[in-house]
């Protein structure tokens, strides 16, 4: 079912933890849905994510997409990370099943939605990030 | 690390060595048709009425009550589109309950799509429901009452007695579909008033793909598979002789001695839940703790997700279930688990560890060393855990 | 004499011993269930995967179009069942053949009584339907052909590919019953333009009570077993695993070498008619000469009963079947002989005797030795062999 | 399926053949339903069944039983042979299958066909014989 890629994400995720000094902070998904992402990040002043961390409510692919994203915008500038797609996760990953797609999406949103809180923040005037993207399809997220 | 230590014996076991035995000639030189006139036949024929009669002792019936099918799900379809389809004249409304298989469930769906009315009782936090609400629930135009014996998920066993009184006091059919009751308790069709009975014969150790329908002598129902004269003319298709064969060892195997296994599995049972309990915080065992399936161990573990507790547990040899929306097929966490009123988010994270003839007390002790450890890492991943975390620093 | 010879492979056959070994592991320590998540459902899950791509494979599908059932009789009734029940708004008109398996004609029997009306097209006196029926009976509420691809009983091969071409004209949803085709012709359901086509592994080699439907993708059809989320959501039950793994390995060697098989085969078939004719009188080859499945032979002897014969070949240990009444379960004869237009006194004297690749000469000869004084010793006991023999010699 | 019995009587069926100078011959059944049974008698003076034969179109139990009905008349007086019952025969074959059991009934009917004969030809005012038992059920029998 899985690759032996997110096999790996999963057993041993990269960057699981918090950072207590964050200066952003993204959380998406939703308890109900069985899936939350939460990513911090310490951004330098010049935009540079300098460090990443997320913690991960949710199944096997949540929590390796959780790490691969954070590995991939780890170094990374904002704009850069701003790039990232859910279809550039799911590649590193070797791929996802079908069901799992959503994850891919939400790791993404939650990249966002941590640097939309750092321009909030900062008082940049930025809109990164839409809302719910429905990803989880027919559950009852968000309601 | 172990290699197997198989705790999902509520999704399906392992055939036993003796029931391979029984079905091995009818794999190899005992190839003939049942159907066919000439000996190799007509031993195959003989093979099949023997386990028709095992299936029948162990549950109190007559041979010619007793119908081999594909399994559980078959039976479930048959005896609840058979009955309804064959009563149509006589009424449109069947009662059931909201914790059924999603094979009595779906065949439900179905009807109520073809003009059936259909009443799911609810039940209590425990998975109970009440015989009370079948009987306020009949009406005139009642023709089928389904309510399964035990819960596949959280193990609850139902007043199937008291229904079954009801139900022929009203002279309504009854169905049940006992696939995880079979072996675990004794089960007579007729001191409990049952007119028909779903079984399957891998969550007994026999073989997958085979199962049976009991359906009392005389009631009215259609047939399901259309076909050749098999079966008294009843369940059509060349039957899966070694398949029913399997299925007639296993569960004359399975019934020999229930209180034997009974007390030696649900001991077993009984120390993994009064263990994860005192190993594991914030974790809730799912079904009442009496009068639930003697194999059955089914808990909620909060702030974590039940996918990646089955992934770790496989990282260590372990093979278990959840309810968890991931491994259901759909997007919501498992009806059953809601309707004992569980919120979404414990919903998902629920395990369920079921025993059987082959656990051992090693499995028990391998399966208390590795769970307490997976929960403790995944809530250190969770953001949920997270803030109970502070909460509960902070108080 | 011989212990066993069998001549009945078109009711059953042997499981070939490389099948048994695919099958073997999934009957002993991988038990696990494809749904599951851990790792010995995961290697069941691409067990069955393995097998759905053995069966596409042989049929030109694609694995997705290609769905596991308990049977053929399974595949039969869903494959009807589900197109009728779905496209009901847009029709109720069904064309089939008065020759087709019981598991096909009592289904349509079924929906004949749910308000469908089924044209039953006739056949020639060798069994075969004219393409250009099918074309004629065609009327605007028409939303299923099904015409079986060989007949059970008589041999005989319908012209599938050119009723395909019909169907697939006229926008009309096309099943055929392949049961008894597979493994002796090249099936590929593209160039025949087949939408649902019913398989069964008990009669190449594989075990009993596994089969399977393929539907091409998109067709519109209803699900027959409802339940859990198994065959893409289409076709509820646990999956028969040893089964299905089963299922696949004898579809890839019954489908191997098919020119190699058809060659060896229909020369013995052939010596087999050829012997008769010339050994007993008074009987008639039933289904064509060509055009005939190659391991079927089916005659008429005129006079006795078949039933008689196939217990006196059974006493030689012949393994046979026969048309007659007394083997079908009902009073009258086989509807495929009555409707090839054998009067029922010829029809009740029908012998079918099936070949397969363990058939050898030495059964072939074995069988010519023992059959003509069976038929002579019955035609003595005969009240109406007594008839002719005086009509003989007062000539 | 069959009894031993049965399979004796099928095997080595007891009395086939024809009687040349029979003064009874009796025939029930019908080609159509696939049992013919011919019973051929020689009766004496005394009305007593010296000897017997039969010839039968069907199938084993039709076969076993006109084989065993001639064994339970041959020797007996018409009379006695008239008490002869489709139970008795099945209960001396030690059973027949339930779908068997109009052979039992043809077994029965042919000794009393034969016996009518016997009467008819000596002018005797006896009916032992009813009209067709539709014995053989849903086939068209008769017809
Ligand atoms: C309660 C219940 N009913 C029905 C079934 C279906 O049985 P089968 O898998 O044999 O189709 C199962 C198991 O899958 C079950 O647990
Ligand atoms: C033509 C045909 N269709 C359908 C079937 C039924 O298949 P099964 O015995 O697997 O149910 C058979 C054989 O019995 C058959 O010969």
């Amino acid at each position: 079912m899985y690759s032996e890629k997110v096999l790996d994400h999963f057993e041993n995720p990269r960057n699981v933890g918090e950072i207590a000094d964050a200066n952003a902070v993204g959380q998406v998904g939703n308890a109900k849905c069985g899936d939350i992402m939460k990513i911090y990040m310490q951004i330098s002043d010049d935009e540079v994510i300098e460090d990443v961390k997320f913690k991960t409510f949710g199944c096997g692919a949540a929590i390796a997409t959780s790490s691969m994203a954070t590995e991939m915008v780890k170094g990374k500038s904002v704009d850069e990370a701003l790039t990232l797609t859910n279809k550039a996760v799911m590649e590193a990953l070797d791929g996802l099943p079908p069901v799992k797609v959503h994850c891919s999406v939400l790791a993404e949103e939650a990249v966002r939605a941590a640097i939309q809180d750092y321009y909030d923040r900062k008082g940049i005037q930025k809109k990164v990030i839409e809302k719910c993207s429905q990803c989880c399809g027919n559950c009852s997220c968000g309601e | 690390m172990r290699d197997c230590v198989y705790f999902d014996n509520a999704a399906t076991t392992k055939i036993k060595s003796a029931v391979l035995e029984a079905m091995m000639p009818y794999l190899t030189e005992e190839y003939g048709n049942p159907s066919s006139i000439y000996s190799l036949g007509a031993r195959a024929h003989s093979a099949i009425d023997e386990a028709r009669d095992q299936v029948a002792r162990a549950i109190g019936a007559k041979g010619r009550e007793v119908f081999f099918t594909g399994g559980g799900t078959e039976a479930d379809n048959w005896a609840i589109k058979g009955v309804a389809l064959g009563n149509r004249k006589k009424g449109n409304h069947i009662i059931s309950t909201a914790i059924e298989h999603h094979a009595v469930l779906h065949t439900l769906d179905y009807l109520e799509k073809q003009g059936f009315e259909v009443t799911y009782l609810p039940v209590d936090e425990y998975g109970r429901i009440s015989p009370e609400d079948v009987k306020n629930a009949i009406k005139d135009t009642t023709i089928l009452i389904t309510v399964m014996f035990a819960n596949n998920e959280i193990g609850v066993i139902e007043p199937i007695g008291e229904i079954g009184a009801i139900a022929k006091e009203k002279g309504i059919a009854f169905h049940t579909d006992a696939v995880q009751a079979l072996g675990h308790m004794p089960i007579d069709v007729n001191t409990l008033n049952i007119d028909l009975m779903s079984l399957s014969a891998h969550k007994i150790h026999g073989p997958k793909g085979v199962g049976a329908l009991y359906v009392r002598q005389g009631l009215r129902m259609e047939n399901f598979l259309h076909g050749g004269a098999q079966e008294q003319k009843r369940r059509s298709g060349t039957e899966n002789v070694a398949g029913i064969v399997g299925f007639g060892k296993a569960i004359q195997l399975a019934t020999a001695d229930i209180a034997g296994h009974t007390g030696k599995i649900a001991a077993m049972r009984d120390r993994l839940i009064d263990e994860i309990y005192s190993r594991i915080p914030y974790c809730r065992l799912n079904g009442p703790r009496d009068g639930r399936v003697c194999n059955n161990v089914n808990f909620s573990f909060q702030y974590i997700e039940g996918e990646a507790l089955l992934l770790m547990l496989n990282m260590k040899g372990v093979a278990a279930s959840s309810g968890s929306a991931c491994t259901s097929g759909s997007l919501d966490p498992s009806h059953v688990l809601l309707a004992i009123g569980l919120p979404h988010e414990i919903a998902h994270g629920s395990l369920r560890l079921s025993l059987s003839d082959y656990t051992t007390q090693e499995d028990i002790d391998y399966v208390l060393e590795v769970l307490p450890p997976i929960v403790a890492r995944l809530r250190a991943m969770s953001p949920l855990y997270e803030e109970i975390e502070r909460g509960v620093k902070y108080v």
